[in-house]
């Protein structure tokens, strides 16, 4: 029952921020609205026995990710006035929910047939480090090493593009 | 119980998806994209939950590695685009025009 | 019958040897350093002396044979074969074609001989002797042919020469124009012919494709199919013969060297018609009213080629328009199935025509090239051996008697009357009148009077040696050959109607001695007409008359040319014309327009779509997403 | 001859030309490699030619299962109706190598790969594996005319393209339609052509199938109102493929025809072939006219062909021995006399920078040879006897005869219209008075005379000794016809008349 407590705190948390996230004009705001949404869904990844999802959710997203866009936000010193006009983001956000409430509706759908069980218990070893660990170097190793690779590049080209050379038209 | 994790996750990435419609800021777009990733996440995590499989987990580990490595690139774009427009607008981007 | 001659092959091809040999030579050595003259003119001369030759032996082989078996053939190889046509390479000698080989090459040789000393100087000497050769070796395949398609072989390829060689001097557009035009009239007749053989195949060729087994098969021809391959046939020969409405591009066929003109005009290519419609005697003769037809376009070419003869101021087109008359007598002969007749007179023309036009040579080459009969005059004295063969031509060519001319076109005519064409032989009684007319009208302003050019008259002189032997022989035959066929009447035996009577299927009327004796009364009466009429007017020397009215209405010909231009000429090019400007890029170009201009609204109209925002690309995305799920929801309840 | 000796035909070009495109050679080198394997892929079609033996069947037959499920094969073979065309495809390939000597090794190796494809067309005995052929001897051509075209090479490119794709699309559309059917009829998959023979087409799709397949043809052959592509393609196509398209591709197009409608539609062909042969004859007289009011040599040259394969259209349309028979002869002398012809044009371009009729004058005085190897090709495409453009011209207008006489008629024009404008180059272009553009024209180098004298006398030769390479095609032709009589009394209207004699005729 508590647990159902918290889930439905934690799910209003979220999806408020995500509104937030959508509605507020400073991306400063948005971002700080962002965190929220992110520390909730780490609850409910705690929720679902996922504890290094959980730690990982915290440590990376709301961690480093997180600070790293607030970081250039700040870094780049945006003003108010540098913000672009968005006169028909009304509009734009009343067409967009019409036309994902189709889309929601069919999801919510599928999801509504899936075999509606409850969660069990699972073992006490469930999404622990070992676990994920001995699952992830075992039968994921290759995907593993190709995301390392992903990492690689991606660094490489972060300082490429924000490096000094000029951009070439 | 599972179920009501899924709808969450359909909630917010529809939320992200709004998101990314609606709005012209270079950052908004780019953290409702990172939304997006977490409902995608909180999927994962759920379907895991439901099948006691633990490759869910995996699954959202690298979600949250590619999500880092586009952190990364898309924010050195965003300090481009800044330094060469002075613009945060995502209509700066218009070279596809027909 | 299975007579056969290896040398048959021979004789049309050694003039084409000679052809390729003076041609590759000339062709290869012109650009640099030409060989001399005299080469090409010896070899030139080679191959028609030899083909001259084997002639002779062919004529004697034959003469040699009892009369009914007189054919000797010769087949080298099966030229194609498909289905039921099978067309060989073969060579037929019978009469017919032996007298025609004779004098096409007796005359080529001479005319070979004589172009020695025309064309002295020209710097495609040896051209000229290959054009020569070549032609002379078409017309013997076309004479020699086993059948209709061999025969097309040579028909074609002296169309081909008289191109070449009536655009000889092709500096001049004019020339290269006249050469254009034969080829194309020759073409259209050729359009005939082709039909007319094709249409012969599939009603009787499947049991063999030449002339004796067509011959043989002939009696199972319906009368359409009949009547439409003779006058298809009749086609090709009009524009081979220059006869009504083809005719038109002999006359300007002058504008090649002279030579040239003798050799089409007398031994080659123009009686080419007349042979072929005597070589198909077996289809004429079943169907008479082909033959009315052929006699009668005959004979109205000879009556309006005469009448332009009558104004003409060039000496050649004066000789030209006189051979078109003469082929129409001779249509006029073969068309009243007087076959043995029309190709008698081929025979005797050859030799006064060739004659009539190496003397014109041989002024004209005195003259420096003057062509004009108003700028000539009292030559007589100046070219006695020039003048005095050239009046035996001339009394040849006006049917005086007793030269040949005389003896053939009577023949024709009381074979027209005859065989009861009245209304043909008063036209050609008419026409004989007109010819002695105008040949005298042309010897009387050439070489009597004063002369007109006091210059060119005083340089003017004969012609040497190698031009004027040729002129002597060729005198000598158009007086005598003409006893060769001397009929009863005059105590002869018609020895060429007798020898060609195996190859010829014809009927010989019996008729009262009083018709005959109206025939021969009646054209030496015209002959007497026509050369009083002028010689009381151009006797005694006469100035230039003004033409008007009618003589110039005859003398533009009229207008029969420029009708032709009118009708056919200009509108096919505007046709072409039509078609390559608005046709072809505005009608039946229209589809690929239309598509791409289909594309390129589309592109156009769905560029609207392309505003170059990402969000608004997500935005179809989800657009796209959201249809999908509508449908996709239908199917999960 | 060994038996794969076809495949090695097909795929010594072939891969030649994709090493080609990958080895880093100079175009030197490029042009030698080409020349060698072209004159290997000679001494091979002669070859097959000399062993050939005159009988209707197929022979060098390769034969391999491909796609089991669907009865795809990879089979080979040549007989009477293909040997010319194989033989056009081996002979004059060599020539384009030997007269264009400063191409890029692209285009060399462009042009292998474009004859490999065209002989596995002419090969093929399946109908898929033709098809596949079909459309890999497009994209050669497709760079060709594009990259190394004349100035409005990228209008004309595109033409041609929207033309053949159109037509392969509907090719492919029918073949499916053929291959279902014979699956419904059989029980089992083919698309074997000696299978597809034996199908019995029936239906209101029948039809569509069949002017499916001949529009796809048509476009290729050109036929008339198809042929628009062509005068833009062959004016802006570099000359030697030019040479490519009139002298082999049109051809292909004719012989897919015999090949493959006329065994497979043999009722609705005979039912329609009326009206095909009104548009051969109507091509033949409409770009024949057109080609007269033509400024450019090359156009001209383009309508002449255009109008010269309305010809050879008709023999095949009318459906006798002696008019296919024509055709077949007819497609190689046209590939040799107006290939070679389109061959001289690109020398002519290539030494006086120009292609404008009026430009000219006075050729023949300058280059004698030049003028007289011309004239024997431009002779041979207006059909004069003794070339080898007469035979075919008299046999189809034979043929056209016995099928329509109004036809005939009308295709018997042709010794007229292809005269008058042949003639009237001729006079502007080497007769006249030289200028100075002509005036500095080399006549024929020693090693170029060389090169066309085996063409010229080649030319001249099958007018003179036809009979050497139609003994050869007549008996398959006569199959051809045996079986489309069949076709045509089981199901149609044969528009022909009998001249034969009728029993009481009168005796004279």
């Amino acid at each position: 029952m508590f647990a159902e407590w918290l889930f439905t705190a934690f799910a209003l948390l979220s999806i408020l921020g995500a509104i937030g996230l959508i509605l507020f004009r400073h991306p400063m705001h948005g971002a700080m609205s962002l965190v929220v949404t992110m520390v909730s869904l780490a609850g409910l990844y705690a929720l679902l026995s996922a504890r290094l999802i959980f730690v990982l959710q915290l440590i990376v997203y709301a961690g480093a990710i997180m600070s790293l866009i607030l970081f250039i936000i700040m870094f780049l010193n945006i003003q108010t006035r540098d913000l672009p006009e968005e006169k028909g983001r009304i509009l734009y956000l009343l067409g967009g929910i019409v036309l994902l409430v189709p889309v929601a509706s069919f999801l919510i759908k599928v999801v509504k047939s899936l075999p509606a069980t409850e969660a069990t218990i699972v073992g006490s070893g469930f999404g622990g480090v070992k676990e994920v660990g001995l699952v992830l170097f075992q039968d994921w190793l290759l995907p593993f090493e190709i995301v390392s690779l992903l990492l690689l590049v991606a660094l490489i080209g972060a300082v490429v593009l924000a490096g000094k050379r000029r951009f070439v038209k | 119980m599972i179920q009501d994790y899924l709808i969450l996750s359909i909630i917010l990435f529809s939320l992200g998806i709004l998101g990314v419609i609606s709005r012209r800021n270079v950052f908004t777009v780019f953290m409702s994209i990172e939304l997006m990733l977490n409902a995608a996440n909180l999927a994962f995590i759920a379907l895991s939950r439901l099948h006691e499989s633990m490759d869910g987990h995996v699954l959202a580990m690298m979600v949250m590695a590619v999500a880092a490595a586009e952190a990364a690139l898309a924010l050195a774009v965003v300090i481009l685009l800044h330094k060469h427009k002075g613009k945060l607008d995502t209509n700066v981007f218009s070279l596809l025009r027909g | 019958m299975e007579n056969t001659a290896t040398y048959l092959g021979l004789i049309p091809l050694l003039p084409l040897a000679g052809a390729l040999v003076t041609g590759l030579l000339h062709m290869l050595t012109c650009r640099r350093k030409p060989l001399p003259e005299l080469f090409y003119g010896v070899v030139g001369c080679i191959g028609p002396l030899l083909a001259f030759f084997f002639a002779l032996v062919l004529f004697f082989h034959l003469k040699g044979m009892p009369a009914e078996e007189r054919f000797l053939s010769h087949i080298p190889y099966t030229w194609f074969a498909v289905g039921d046509l099978r067309v060989d390479m073969g060579f037929l000698a019978d009469p017919l074609s032996s007298l025609m080989l004779l004098f096409v090459t007796f005359i080529g040789s001479l005319i070979h001989i004589y172009s020695i000393g025309y064309m002295a100087g020209d710097e495609n000497f040896g051209k000229f002797f290959s054009y020569l050769n070549l032609f002379l070796g078409s017309m013997l395949i076309l004479v020699l042919g086993n059948g209709p398609v061999v025969m097309f072989v040579g028909w074609e390829g002296v169309g081909l020469c008289s191109y070449l060689l009536i655009s000889f001097y092709s500096k001049e557009r004019e020339n290269v124009l006249a050469g254009n035009k034969a080829f194309i009239v020759n073409r259209i007749g050729d359009f005939g012919f082709v039909l007319g053989v094709s249409l012969l195949f599939w009603a009787i060729g499947a049991g063999g494709f030449d002339y004796l087994a067509l011959q043989a098969n002939a009696g199972s021809l319906t009368p359409g199919v009949g009547i439409a391959v003779c006058l298809l046939l009749f086609l090709g020969a009009c524009g081979k013969s220059a006869q009504i409405p083809l005719y038109v591009w002999l006359p300007d066929a002058m504008a090649g060297p002279t030579p040239v003109s003798a050799l089409i005009h007398a031994a080659t290519m123009v009686t080419a018609g007349v042979y072929m419609v005597a070589r198909f005697s077996f289809l004429y003769v079943q169907f008479p009213v082909a033959g009315s037809v052929v006699a009668w376009v005959g004979i109205l070419t000879a009556l309006l080629a005469a009448i332009f003869g009558l104004f003409q101021r060039d000496i050649k087109k004066i000789l030209a328009y006189s051979t078109v008359s003469q082929l129409g007598y001779m249509f006029a002969g073969v068309g009243v199935a007087a076959y043995s007749a029309g190709i008698f007179h081929v025979f005797t023309h050859a030799f006064f025509k060739a004659l009539l036009f190496l003397g014109a040579g041989a002024v004209i080459y005195a003259l420096h090239h003057q062509q004009d009969i108003w700028k000539m005059g009292g030559l007589k004295e100046k070219m006695p051996k020039t003048y005095w063969t050239m009046l035996i031509g001339a009394l040849a060519l006006a049917g005086c008697p007793p030269l040949s001319g005389f003896f053939s076109k009577d023949e024709i005519l009381f074979s027209a009357l005859a065989h009861g064409h009245i209304g043909i032989w008063l036209v050609g009684v008419v026409v004989a009148a007109l010819t002695a007319y105008y040949t005298f009208r042309m010897i009387f302003v050439v070489f009597h009077g004063q002369p007109r050019d006091q210059h060119a008259w005083e340089q003017a002189k004969d012609a040497p040696a190698v031009m004027t032997w040729p002129l002597l022989i060729l005198a000598f035959g158009a007086f005598f050959v003409g006893f060769l066929n001397l009929p009863g009447l005059f105590g002869g035996g018609l020895r060429v109607s007798h020898w060609l009577a195996p190859s010829l299927v014809e009927s010989h009327p019996h008729v009262g001695l009083g018709v005959e004796l109206l025939a021969v009364f009646a054209g030496v009466a015209a002959f007497v007409v026509g050369i009083t009429l002028a010689y009381r007017k151009f006797g005694k020397g006469a100035t230039e008359p003004e033409y008007r009215g009618f003589a110039r209405f005859a003398y533009h010909k009229f207008y029969v040319d420029e009708l032709y231009n009118a009708l056919f000429v200009q509108p096919y090019k505007a046709f072409g014309g039509v078609i390559s400007r608005i046709l072809e890029p505005k009608v039946t170009d229209l589809p690929v327009r239309l598509s791409t201009w289909l594309y390129r609204w589309a592109g156009n109209a769905f560029k609207v779509l392309q505003v170059g925002y990402v969000r608004v690309y997500a935005l179809y995305m989800v657009i796209g997403l959201s249809l999908m799920s509508l449908i996709l929801s239908q199917s999960i309840n | 001859m060994f038996s794969y000796a076809l495949s090695v035909m097909i795929f010594l070009p072939i891969l030649g030309g994709l090493a080609l495109f990958a080895a880093p050679v100079g175009r030197g080198a490029a042009r030698a490699i080409g020349m060698a394997i072209a004159l290997a892929v000679l001494a091979m079609g002669i070859e097959i030619f000399l062993g050939f033996s005159p009988v209707g069947g197929m022979q060098h037959v390769e034969h391999r299962p491909w796609n089991l499920s669907l009865g795809i094969s990879y089979s080979l073979g040549v007989d009477g109706i293909s040997l010319l065309v194989l033989m056009a495809g081996a002979v004059l390939f060599p020539l384009v190598y030997a007269v264009f000597t400063t191409r890029t090794k692209g285009f060399y190796a462009n042009l292998l790969l474009v004859q490999g494809a065209m002989i596995g067309a002419i090969c093929a005995t399946d109908l898929v594996l033709f098809y596949l052929f079909w459309e890999i001897m497009l994209l050669p051509v497709f760079f060709m005319i594009g990259i190394h075209g004349g100035a409005g090479r990228l209008p004309a490119t595109l033409k041609i393209t929207i033309y053949t794709i159109a037509g392969s699309l509907l090719m492919l559309a029918a073949l499916i339609y053929v291959g279902v059917a014979h699956q419904a009829q059989f029980g089992f998959w083919s698309f074997a052509i000696a299978d597809l023979a034996a199908l019995n087409l029936s239906g209101g799709f029948t039809v569509w199938a069949f002017f499916m397949f001949m529009v796809a043809f048509a476009i290729k052959i050109p036929l008339f109102p198809f042929h628009t592509w062509l005068p833009d393609a062959y004016t802006e196509a570099p000359t030697s493929t030019t040479f490519v398209l009139s002298a082999i591709m049109a051809k292909i197009g004719v012989y897919g025809v015999i090949r493959f409608v006329i065994p497979v539609f043999e009722i609705e062909f005979a039912r329609w072939a009326l009206l095909l042969a009104l548009a051969g004859v109507a091509g033949m007289l409409y770009c024949g006219l057109a080609a007269i009011a033509q400024k450019d040599l090359k156009r001209m040259l383009a309508f002449s062909s255009a109008s010269h394969m309305g010809i050879i259209a008709l023999g095949v349309f009318c459906m006798n021995v002696q008019a296919l028979t024509g055709s077949l002869f007819q497609i190689a002398a046209h590939a040799t006399s107006t290939g070679v012809l389109f061959l001289f044009v690109g020398l002519m371009e290539e030494r006086m920078e120009s292609r404008q009729i009026d430009e000219f004058g006075g050729i023949a005085y300058q280059a004698p040879i030049f003028a007289t190897f011309f004239a024997i090709a431009m002779l041979a495409s207006v059909g004069l006897p003794g070339t080898s453009g007469f035979i075919g011209e008299f046999l189809i207008i034979l043929g056209a005869i016995k099928f329509s006489i109004f036809i005939a008629v009308l295709a018997g024009t042709t010794l007229i219209v292809g005269v008058c404008y042949m003639l009237w180059m001729y006079q502007r272009v080497f007769f006249e008075k030289s200028n100075e553009r002509t005036a500095q024209f080399k006549d024929l180098r020693l090693a170029e005379i060389l090169t066309f004298l085996p063409v010229i006398l080649l030319i001249v030769a099958m007018g003179i000794f036809p009979q050497a390479f139609i003994g050869k095609i007549e008996p398959a032709a006569q199959l051809q016809v045996a079986q489309l009589q069949k076709g045509g009394e089981s199901g149609g209207i044969a528009a022909s008349i009998d001249l034969a004699p009728s029993p009481h005729n009168h005796k004279n």
